[in-house]
């Protein structure tokens, strides 16, 4: 607790000093790209916000009742605390100009520039955004909901057992720290990016960040208490409410169509209609390859299942939305579908409790969109010609990644657990984290089977 | 004064309900329970997991009625209740001393 | 299943042997016509594919909770399966050159086409699309997510009773076959719209089309086990969650701006802002209405009347969205909100079974819609001193379109029956298809009455 | 009801009697800023519309099971009805010349008009309007999802003991005139305008009006049964889902981005972007604060506070959300969430029963974003060096809101009272509105806790 | 040791409860039931076809008492549970032979 | 023929199940309850207002078993429920008249 009064201190006194810098900019004459590329990319924007509904709705309804008021608030407040994290440290870190590792400059917002100039004419030190032609506040809100989007991930792999506050110090650090600096190698000009390695949309900047992220912050915590029987058995613990889990997979579908969509960061028509289809495509291959891989290998198509193929083929064609194309895109879908299904079979036997999928939607797809970018691109892929160059450097990335998000994250929340614990205490575990920590219920009026 | 109770299955609930009503009985309760018997629940499989729900939802109806009316009432629940499948479900006679209706203070068979 | 296998191998095959078209189409100077349409079309289509939530949230919130993770499931692999039908031969049907009855080129998106080239210069086989300036996969999307709807339609009125992969296969032939050949007719150049047939955003190429099929498909089911007595008593089996479906139904109007305003397919100032503002305008007209026909004739204001209402109003307009006044729109979704009301009760009366109201929304006031049109458009319609030609025309197009679709659905119903089977058998239906086609519930840690 | 049916007659022969003049508006070469900002403001009212969905899921999870259908039918039946109130009447009051105090012209949206002409080059009635470059349409239907925002936020207030209709003619003349007159004063060019009262999108205009119809309301109906006890101890009446509130703060966040990004109705990059994302961080500053302050000052983070700090977030930064700098807007979040905490006992202690919170959100909150706008605006702000000029204006506009609005909704309600009562029977009440107004439950397949 | 079990009507709970602790109980059960009776259900209407609702909502209360207590405690909830319409709800006596409570394996009156 | 009664803790239930299939009980009727005792409720805030939950939730199994086997039961339920914890919750025991089978017609014994 003392470390984030501490923060939010730092946040009022940056703000109280901070001169009126927003209305330096001047009116321009209309410049009509700039207005359709704006337009585009705010909307996307908005729809990529909007995923912050999914992730709750699909985190808490897969998750049970007497947790979800507290996984509702964490969905909830992950985003309100990014926004900050990333407005005071993470944008600069991540886009302003620096080393091949770090960006340094620019923090709260308040570097120079010139934006919508775009190429040479842009004089400013966000550099590495400095192609497209939108003001930097549209650029910045941008970045800011994926950098949310992969905040939130954690969220549901962690789930019914870890400490509200816990969580809320470990969002500030994935948003201030652990995804702008890994993002600034892909994206931000950084080594990554210099090799030549492709995440269009960021199957690895978010979803692989993300699904590590979630992965360690999982092992760590433990599984549920009942889910593994002392004899190895699994006890499923089935989610509370399919209902609200199948919306959060449309408005996270809805979302991606600006995740992808918007990620070309202007308005040019041909990309952005292959871009939007591709996505859709693998979506819907995911989730028929879901459907039919759970009835083959399980004996009945589960619903969560196909959410999660769904969500899975979202995640495998990030990285290549721009570059597959629209049958290279089923065929990534399709392979996305399939893999989360023995995905979330695998983790569940090696006892990683992850009461979503998370791990297995983001990170195992996430590395298979970053890898499938090496096969199937249509310029540079190893199906289409392009030999295997791409294809390892796609790997190095991959590798890369895994091992700095492995260590980081493992510094991170072992700092937390240390400082402020990261487990609930079995009785609050038991009787469910809304009361524990939260003093409330998600359902007052209903009977409930505890 | 009796206590009958009958654990049924959860669709037979109106058809027993009219059949009572129709021999003249004019008050029960009902909830809603789970049920382990011989009747074995099903499985169900969630993620990749298989499991079996062993607590299959009944219904129970608890009426209080005079000792005369006792034979009929369960006769009537047995018809309506059954369908000859195992988990049709028991019927329980307790003893009850005394019965008060809350409204007029009124006690015993007049309270019923 | 053995079909359904067998289209998915020739998916496979098709996208392994397809070459690389996507990246065919060179980059231009940027136009900005052609970016503002394509933004509009993209965003607009966005909004409809939102209303799959809006269909799924509302069918499984008027049907019983023990069937919500079949519905749901339903209403997710349906745009999944159109997606990849439509893709591989429903919109060559459609949309590509071929003659007065079906378009016979270009399967899997792969004729020729050098979109945004509109009119004189366009150069391609789907020559019915070269009016709209917006790349080709743009053109696709957009009616992509017009087939989906059509085949979602089907899903509310078979709810509650129908094999999961027996409606999973009806999916796939509405979105490759039933729906495609009639939409040749009207949209694609078809013999339909060379007589002047109008239906601007589709009341019976969308609307009718799905409630024909719903009709014959919930006819042939019979209705659920309990809902008429021996005795022809109704037994109301009220909807589980309203809170549900009212978020759907406000789901379905936000996506119906994007149906009817994206139905230009290009940002056209004046006629999208007129088609929007008719759309909410007819929806709040058939709200008002069918409360007070509700309130009137039921003695109480049922929300699911209201919110049936407002859906009235919606397709009711949807034909002539482009064509109406205000005023005239307001008409218009006044004599749907009552239609809609009696419309329910009369299927009710003649044991039609149709939980969440489709054929009375989507077939009753698609037809409607098509006729009003003859009545309301403000060049030839009736009432503006246009004559009857109009009105005539849509008749006709309104009976073309009943016979081939009771005729088309009622082969495909019967073939699907004889395949696999429609309908659960009774025990499924009184334990819910939720265990019996899933091995799930949907509510699992709440008490329930079934 | 008989009002109410002479309301509608009026509706219906207005309708009949009307010339056909949608089609008068010829077809111009496209003028590209036109289709721009006609894009931004379509999608951006459709997003502001969206909020309905957001109203009713925040107030029906708020509270209780019971009264579920009757808050989502309200939800969804105010904004039909506004629809035509606003149509009607309201929207010629508001924007179309007259004196300083009332619009007088163009009643049924009928007045000249020859947008999207701006400048000297307009030529019509609804001069107010004129120096947005979008079409009538347009305009008017932007125009009308604010008012029914205005309308929908006293459902909240005096919910779960209201009568339906009588809330219905309350939304009626909310639309028609309570709204609209204050709206003419400011944003419709009559004498607070003239002022230089400034009230970006509506702290006041649309939030402020809500809040006191809402205080108003929930006064004239007193508390619920149950919730002061004869010795002044407050019984907490929890809401029954929070997992559909928390869906819905989501909804009203997105919507907001319309509500203030639209506001501009033109698509400027620079200050669409800023707008934007001042709205963004005074929101997610809200949700911060609104956490330590319930953290702090009641002992655990309450997620229904979460939830109102960051919708005091977005009221607060509403009327400044052009002028703010970005730190400037967080701390108008900051301020707003811990205001809300504090309000919302505030009001619970001298016993205005509000279940939802609508008042301490939406008046105290626009309140305070109104008057920020004298502290924080960058070029007229005290604390950017304007001095204490607009800080009076705005207080002078906040009074006579005040005042008016106060007598106003009291005499509204008075009359409605007089005419139809407002207050549903004891019995009723206890048992649920539901089954009393609407004869339905929202949740029968669910065993609740009465 | 008597069991006794209240059906009452569900807005009078916490009044009874109160009631009861006032007059020393410190132990009690209650469950969301269904209740038919003299009272009628109401009436919704569906998708225009009414229905009757014959199942009204009603908690129920047990509790086991010693015998002297058992008077006092029917008493108490009377006062507590009336209202005068019809509907209040029924208060049944029935006998137990055992109570044990399970954390410490007390019997009879102890474990009460 | 006796009736037991236990109230448990909801997490203990799985554990007492399995326990008593172990001893050879073929069927038990479950439902949520809600308890007060003297294990306290907690308190919850809203809104800034705090106030206190009294009941929290039990699940309640029944069981009808032939006399001989009531000690048995009871000691199995005792050690599968205790956690030594307040508000492990109580067995009640109670006669039982009659039984019956609804599917065969069996009673007494048989019907169990
Ligand atoms: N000994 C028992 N005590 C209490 N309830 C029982 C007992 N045996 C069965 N039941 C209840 O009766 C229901 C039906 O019993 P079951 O053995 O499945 O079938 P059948 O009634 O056909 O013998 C069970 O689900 C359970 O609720
Ligand atoms: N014979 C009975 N057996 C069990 N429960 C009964 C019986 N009669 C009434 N009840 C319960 O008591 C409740 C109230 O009874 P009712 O006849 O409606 O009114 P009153 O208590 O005023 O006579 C019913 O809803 C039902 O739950
Ligand atoms: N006299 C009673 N009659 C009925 N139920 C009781 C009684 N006393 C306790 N209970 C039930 O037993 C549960 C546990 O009792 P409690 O007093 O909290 O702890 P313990 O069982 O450890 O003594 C209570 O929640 C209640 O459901």
């Amino acid at each position: 607790m003392k470390r984030l009064s501490y923060f939010i201190l730092i946040f009022v006194l940056a703000i109280l000093v901070i001169p009126a810098l927003a209305g330096a900019q001047g009116k321009e004459a209309p410049n009509l790209k700039v207005m359709a590329d704006t337009v585009w990319v705010l909307i996307t924007a908005t729809l990529v916000f909007f995923m912050n509904a999914g992730f709750a709705t699909v985190e808490s309804g897969l998750c049970r009742a007497k947790n979800a008021v507290n996984i509702l608030s964490k969905n909830v407040i992950v985003f309100c605390v990014t926004s900050l994290a990333f407005w005071a440290v993470g944008f600069s870190l991540m886009f302003a100009d620096g080393n091949p590792f770090l960006g340094l400059d620019g923090f709260f917002l308040l570097g120079l520039d010139n934006s919508p100039a775009v190429g040479e004419a842009y004089k400013g030190i966000y550099s590495s955004l400095n192609w497209t032609s939108v003001p930097l506040y549209a650029k910045f809100f941008f970045q800011l909901v994926f950098a949310g989007t992969a905040a939130t991930i954690v969220s549901g792999a962690v789930a019914e057992r870890i400490k509200y506050f816990s969580f809320f110090a470990f969002s500030f650090l994935m948003g201030a720290l652990i995804y702008p600096i890994q993002g600034h190698w892909i994206w931000g000009g950084g080594w990554l990016s210099q090799l030549g390695f492709k995440d269009f949309a960021g199957s690895t900047v978010v979803h692989s960040i993300g699904g590590w992220a979630a992965l360690v912050g999982a092992s760590l915590l433990g599984p549920r208490l009942g889910k593994y029987g002392s004899d190895g058995k699994i006890t499923p613990i089935p989610g509370h409410n399919l209902g609200m889990a199948t919306i959060g997979a449309f408005i996270l579908w809805i979302g991606w169509f600006g995740f992808n969509g918007g990620s070309t960061m202007a308005a040019d028509p041909q990309p952005i209609s292959l871009i939007i289809l591709n996505t859709n495509m693998a979506a819907a291959a995911g989730g028929v390859a879901a459907t039919f891989a759970s009835y083959l290998a399980l004996g009945k198509p589960d619903l969560s299942m196909l959410l999660n193929g769904i969500l899975a083929g979202l995640v495998g064609i990030t990285a290549g939305a721009d570059g597959a194309t629209v049958p290279g895109s089923i065929v990534i879908g399709l392979v996305a579908g399939v893999l989360v299904v023995f995905s979330v079979i695998f983790f569940d036997r090696i006892k990683v409790d992850d009461p979503v999928g998370a791990i297995s939607v983001h990170l195992v797809n996430g590395v298979w969109g970053t890898f499938a970018v090496g096969l199937f691109h249509r310029e540079v892929g190893l199906f289409y010609g392009g030999g295997p160059k791409q294809l390892l450097i796609q790997i190095a990335g991959i590798l890369a990644v895994a091992i700095f998000s492995s260590l980081a994250n493992l510094i991170v929340w072992k700092i937390i657990r240390k400082a402020m614990g990261l487990r609930v205490s079995e009785e609050e575990e038991m009787e469910g984290l809304d009361i524990g920590e939260h003093g409330m219920e998600a359902y007052p009026d209903f009977s409930l089977k505890l | 004064m009796k206590k009958i109770e009958a654990i049924i299955k959860p669709f037979k609930l109106d058809e027993v309900k009219n059949a009572l009503t129709k021999i003249g009985i004019q008050g029960m309760t009902v909830s809603e329970v789970r049920g382990f018997g011989r009747q074995k629940g099903h499985t169900e499989t969630y993620r990749g997991t298989e499991y079996s729900i062993d607590f299959l939802p009944k219904s129970k109806i608890e009426l209080i009625v005079i000792d005369e009316l006792v034979p009929q009432v369960i006769e009537t629940i047995e018809r309506a209740a059954k369908t000859g499948k195992i988990g049709d479900g028991k019927i329980f006679l307790s003893p009850v001393d005394e019965v008060i209706r809350i409204r007029t203070g009124e006690r015993g068979k007049e309270a019923i």
